[in-house]
């Protein structure tokens, strides 16, 4: 179909850039979502006007460029604290950062939709606070959070594109090295924007189902 | 540590916050360049994605096929990759674009897909009956769209369109890649290629994007309440 | 004049509409009533084309409703009609929202639409609430913006569907006594209502669906006074309870 | 400092831009090669270590270093005053001339042709500052700089870009590779001669120094001559200036 | 035995609360009843400890519910509280809402909680409904299965803010059948109501709240019969209508 100099080698070169979005995308995804439940719980529990300084530092990471949180995040531990990081590190710790920062806000809705009559009948049963976070908050919670959190972890796989000014070879990099030496910028770009539509697009349609399937209760 | 007024060392780094600074006049004529792209790309995003909900609600398939499409690709593909797509992708079929329309086309594109899907569920949350009364009054159907259906939609949908214009102000730093250098991340790339104060000059960047949201987003809210006093 | 006849109508299997007849005459005043389900709501659509009917055809002043040729929206503004549930524009005032439809479909100049429309919202009591946003109304202030909103097209007919269903009690004399003074005045209208005295006294006929039937129609006497098909006093019984 | 721990680490982390043929570019297999990397291994192995080659965009050169993922640079970085605030710099271990290429469809024939024309070059590199301020100085025409090496070629070729100034090497490598149609080198620019030097950090007295060393022995033992002939071909250009010691 | 001892509570300016007090002794049937904002459903949040209160003392057979020393998830066991809104977990099914206090709280093994679960379902008539999600349920059906719930804590007493009030009338009966059940059996029980027949029947004294203030307090036939306060006939002969 294409008269293509693209060989096997240079598929395995792509492979290896899509394995890097991944990698980065569920550690960053990962490390995200755990804090973003604590500062988001942390949020929640404290109020507005006690979490100031948090809501604050979160504002932050989502009013700045991603690639500006990643250039200052790595001059900063590099050229400032002189610590010893890869790229792939720095990557990790911004991405992680960043998607904290949207979880907790989805983490937030997701308690606040929970109705406090609920919560009031779990707590006059006896239960503790954690009790009733585990048993109750949570599993409502998530069912409002889910959708929402599945958009977050897709942008943020689409964001890690942006790693590549911390020497990370994501996927579009990958494909824009292999751009340089082949010179078919057409077909390189198509099969690299297939690969993120075929990973986002199907986890996107199942969010917008369960966003359905679960409003209707 | 306040930047610009001294030097200040910390660990084995000497911040030269006056070399930064000296360069604000420099960064804040890239920061009117990036609000221009920000806003021109917002007010092309709303009119396209108000073109492509009607074609979604048209009932015409090949219409509707178009919208969706471009909503998927828009929601599913990196923001780099289509502002990449916009200039080096069009340019293959010997489309030039500057690399300002590069950008800005690469961000409209973004915001009419991500948009239509806003207005999709604004549309859901305005009854049937809205429509219905405005039928039986003698409206057409393009004007009880129009007058009646259109302004609650952009009325529910007016918090996501602020987000997105928040959005489309941090995807211009990705001109960069399509050569943009009059932006405010262009600009300050671009500094940091003559002088290497990596440091100094993006913190000052990131602060100049953050009071440009801050900004953005006050407004946004004063102008809605001033729109939308029901 | 309106003219219903053997008008039928289906959603999908179920059948709402059986061959319905009816003939309305200028100035007189019908009220249908009839248990949920019924298809009153229906009719209602479907006099002023706002749903399709299957066989059977509909007839203002000698126009068919649902021939091609006819332009409904121009039919329409012959017809009033205000629903159940509320359907204010919330993003107009209640002025713009009765001015709305005058400027937009007859092409009236602001001004005149205005006059227009302050009369009408004086006619039905909220002369005072121009400016006011139709959420801060009270629901039967919402349905009184809708009469008159209807009204400033200067409707040859008028078509209520229980506009005070949704109502408190409290609300629900304001808008019947706005729906009172209209029928004194002379205006043709078809309405459903569950408010079986306000209908006793005001109708000129009284017409009593039944599962997409017209079950039964004559003088208010008659039908309340002695009905004569079972299901009307089946149904007459369990709302007077 | 840091000489003992690169010695100690056993490793010795080289920044090099690799869309900048022939100085670094990668081959068939996608592995790095070029005169950079070979000279990057050069200084490995004098010093006794593995060398291992950490791939920076022209813009990225420096903050790569300065945030410790490099340990020298050998990425044919200018030696700009401007920059030895921020780095230390060696002597120069190459010398690059500049040259226009032109799309053949644009009708650039000269440097002075491409007054008034969309010209571009890569961000961060000395010629991309140099034609920067001639545009300016034009006063017509638009300058637009691109992040890699690469897409200035790829601009070029889709006629995105009516010229760009670069250096010759690159510019020869470029056409030469038959990547890119319909472009040509037409002629030098009258930019000074670039020289390039190996950075690493400021206060690494020690590193700068074993380097200016390495530098010099490389041309003393022909080794510069002969990397040049490997990679570039021709006059090999002199690393010194004339009537300044340095 | 629950002591209410000159409590008071505001939110905010409002207060709510102004000096109750009140002695519920083992197996006595107090009913509240008073206007919308009275303090009602305040004063039993407070009892169980989900509301501070601003000063007096409230002890639940001695322990001091507002005491720091208090553990007031220990202390809620022995005194359950159903809501005037459902307040099922909408996750989990019928069984597993009244299991999950049992196994979380009291540690049971899950086959003993099921055993005590399916009893007092049974009991409340909701035996056949254990896979159910709450969400299938009718509000009655919530209603007993929250009593249910707090049952299966074996609590000492019972509190029962309007557990009708939200639902339709036809469903009222069930619930308060349940209640008086409950009452025969001997439970400590107060509980705020509307249903003043229900009150007069089941109670043993009955409490009218007015502002914040227990206006009059006394056995169903002289609060119902005979009212001392003004307040308190103001208030009956309202609902009573
Ligand atoms: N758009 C629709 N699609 C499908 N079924 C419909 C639709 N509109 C109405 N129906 C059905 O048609 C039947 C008649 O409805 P209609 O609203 O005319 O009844 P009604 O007499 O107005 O009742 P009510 O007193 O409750 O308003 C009902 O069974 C209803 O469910
Ligand atoms: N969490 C709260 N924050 C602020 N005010 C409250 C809160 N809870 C209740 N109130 C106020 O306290 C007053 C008493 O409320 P309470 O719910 O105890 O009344 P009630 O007697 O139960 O009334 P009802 O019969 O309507 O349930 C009301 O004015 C109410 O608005
Ligand atoms: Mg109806
Ligand atoms: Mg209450």
């Amino acid at each position: 179909m294409f008269d293509t100099a693209l060989t096997t080698a240079d598929f395995v070169f792509l492979a290896k850039g899509a394995g890097m979005t991944i990698v980065v995308t569920i550690i960053s995804v990962i490390a995200g979502t755990v804090l973003g439940i604590v500062f988001g719980v942390i949020r929640y529990q404290l109020g507005a006007i006690w979490a100031a300084p948090l809501i604050f530092v979160l504002d932050i990471f989502r009013s700045i460029p991603l690639l500006i949180q990643l250039v200052l995040a790595n001059a900063f531990m590099g050229t400032i604290l002189r610590l010893n990081m890869s790229g792939f590190t720095v990557a990790c710790i911004v991405l992680s950062m960043y998607t904290a920062a949207y979880c907790a806000e989805i983490v937030r809705g997701g308690i606040e939709a929970v109705p406090a009559t609920t919560r009031r009948a779990a707590r006059s049963l006896g239960m503790s606070w954690g009790q009733d976070m585990r048993e109750i908050v949570l599993p409502l919670a998530t069912r409002v959070a889910l959708p929402s959190w599945i958009g977050l972890a897709l942008g943020v796989m689409k964001d890690s594109a942006l790693v590549y000014v911390v020497q990370v070879t994501e996927l579009l990099r990958s494909t824009q090295i292999l751009i340089t030496r082949l010179q078919e910028p057409l077909l390189l770009l198509m099969i690299c924007g297939a690969f993120y539509f075929v990973i986002s697009f199907p986890l996107a349609r199942f969010g917008g189902y369960l966003e359905k399937r679960w409003s209707n209760d | 540590m306040l930047p610009g007024s001294c030097e200040t060392a910390m660990f084995n780094y000497t911040f030269q916050w006056k070399q930064a600074m000296a360069r604000l006049p420099q960064m804040l004529d890239g920061a009117v360049v990036t609000m221009q792209v920000a806003i021109l790309s917002m007010v092309l995003g709303i009119l396209l994605a108000i073109i492509l909900t009607m074609f979604r609600l048209s009932g015409i398939r090949i219409l509707s096929a178009v919208a969706k499409t471009w909503v998927e690709i828009a929601r599913n593909t990196p923001a780099l990759f289509q502002i990449y797509m916009a200039h080096f992708g069009l340019g293959s079929f010997g489309l030039h674009l500057s690399p300002f329309l590069s950008i800005l086309i690469g961000i409209t594109f973004n915001n009419a897909g991500y948009l239509t899907e806003n207005f999709r569920g604004a549309l859901k949350a305005i009854p049937d009956t809205q429509t219905r009364a405005a039928r039986s009054l003698g409206m057409g159907a393009a004007g009880a769209f129009r007058h009646v259906v259109l302004p609650q939609m952009l009325r529910i949908s007016f918090l996501p369109m602020t987000n997105q214009m928040v959005w489309a102000i941090l995807m211009t730093s990705l001109g960069v890649t399509v050569g943009m250098n009059t932006d405010l991340y262009g600009v300050t790339q671009d500094l940091n290629a003559l002088t290497f104060r990596t440091f100094e000059l993006f913190a000052l960047a990131a602060v100049i994007f953050y009071a440009i949201t801050k900004i953005v987003t006050l407004g946004a809210r004063l102008i809605a309440a001033r729109l939308f006093r029901y | 004049m309106i003219e219903i006849e053997h008008v039928r109508k289906s959603f999908g299997q179920l059948e709402v509409l059986k061959g319905i007849d009816l003939t309305v005459s200028k100035g007189e005043v019908v009220t249908i009533i009839g248990g949920s389900g019924s298809g009153k709501s229906t009719l209602l659509t479907c006099i002023n084309g706002l749903e399709p009917i299957d066989s059977g055809r509909i007839l203002i002043d000698g126009t068919e409703v649902h021939a091609k040729s006819t332009d409904l929206n121009k039919l329409r503004r012959k017809v009033g009609i205000v629903f159940q549930q509320w359907n204010a524009f919330p993003h107009l005032t209640v002025l713009e929202n009765v001015t709305l439809a005058p400027r937009k479909v007859l092409g009236m100049a602001r001004a005149e639409a205005e006059e227009i429309a302050v009369r009408q919202l004086t006619h039905v009591g909220l002369g005072d609430k121009l400016k006011t946003y139709p959420g801060r109304l009270s629901g039967g202030q919402q349905q009184r913006m809708a009469i008159a909103r209807a009204l400033a097209m200067s409707p040859e007919y008028m078509l209520f569907d229980e506009v005070t269903s949704a109502l408190d009690p409290q609300l629900v004399g304001e808008v019947l006594d706005t729906l009172k003074m209209l029928a004194q005045e002379g205006m043709t209208m078809i309405l459903v209502t569950h408010e079986m005295a306000f209908a006793r006294d005001v109708s000129d006929r009284v017409a009593f669906f039944h599962q997409g039937v017209m079950a039964e129609i004559g003088p208010p006497q008659q039908i309340f006074g002695d009905p004569q098909h079972p299901e009307t006093r089946k149904f007459l019984s369990s709302t007077r309870q | 400092d840091k000489l003992d721990d690169i010695i100690a680490s056993g490793t010795l982390r080289c920044a090099v831009v690799l869309d900048f043929p022939p100085m670094g570019m990668r081959d068939e297999s996608n592995t790095p090669v070029g005169f950079d990397v070979d000279y990057c291994n050069d200084l490995a192995a004098a010093l006794g270590v593995k060398a291992e080659i950490v791939e920076t965009p022209f813009p990225e050169r420096i903050p790569a270093l300065m945030s410790g993922r490099v340990d020298v640079g050998v990425a044919s970085t200018s030696d700009t005053l401007e920059r030895a605030k921020t780095v230390g710099m060696s002597i120069p271990y190459f010398a690059f001339e500049m040259a226009v290429t032109a799309n053949d469809k644009s009708g650039i024939a000269s440097f002075e042709d491409m007054k008034g024309k969309t010209v571009g070059a890569t961000a961060g590199t000395f010629e991309a500052i140099a034609l920067e301020k001639q545009v300016k100085e034009w006063g017509e025409g638009t300058f637009r700089p691109y992040q890699t090496q690469a897409d200035v070629f790829l601009a070029l070729s889709q006629g995105q870009l009516d010229a760009t100034v670069s250096t010759s090497t690159v510019a020869q490598s470029n056409v030469k590779t038959g990547n890119f149609p319909g472009i040509s080198v037409v002629g030098k620019a009258p930019f000074d001669i670039d020289y390039v030097a190996l950075f690493t950090n400021r206060e690494e007295y020690g590193l700068i120094n074993y380097l200016n060393l390495f530098v010099n022995q490389q041309v003393r033992t022909g080794r510069y001559a002969e990397l040049y002939e490997k990679w570039v071909g021709g006059d090999l250009p002199s690393l010194t200036v004339d009537g300044v010691h340095r």
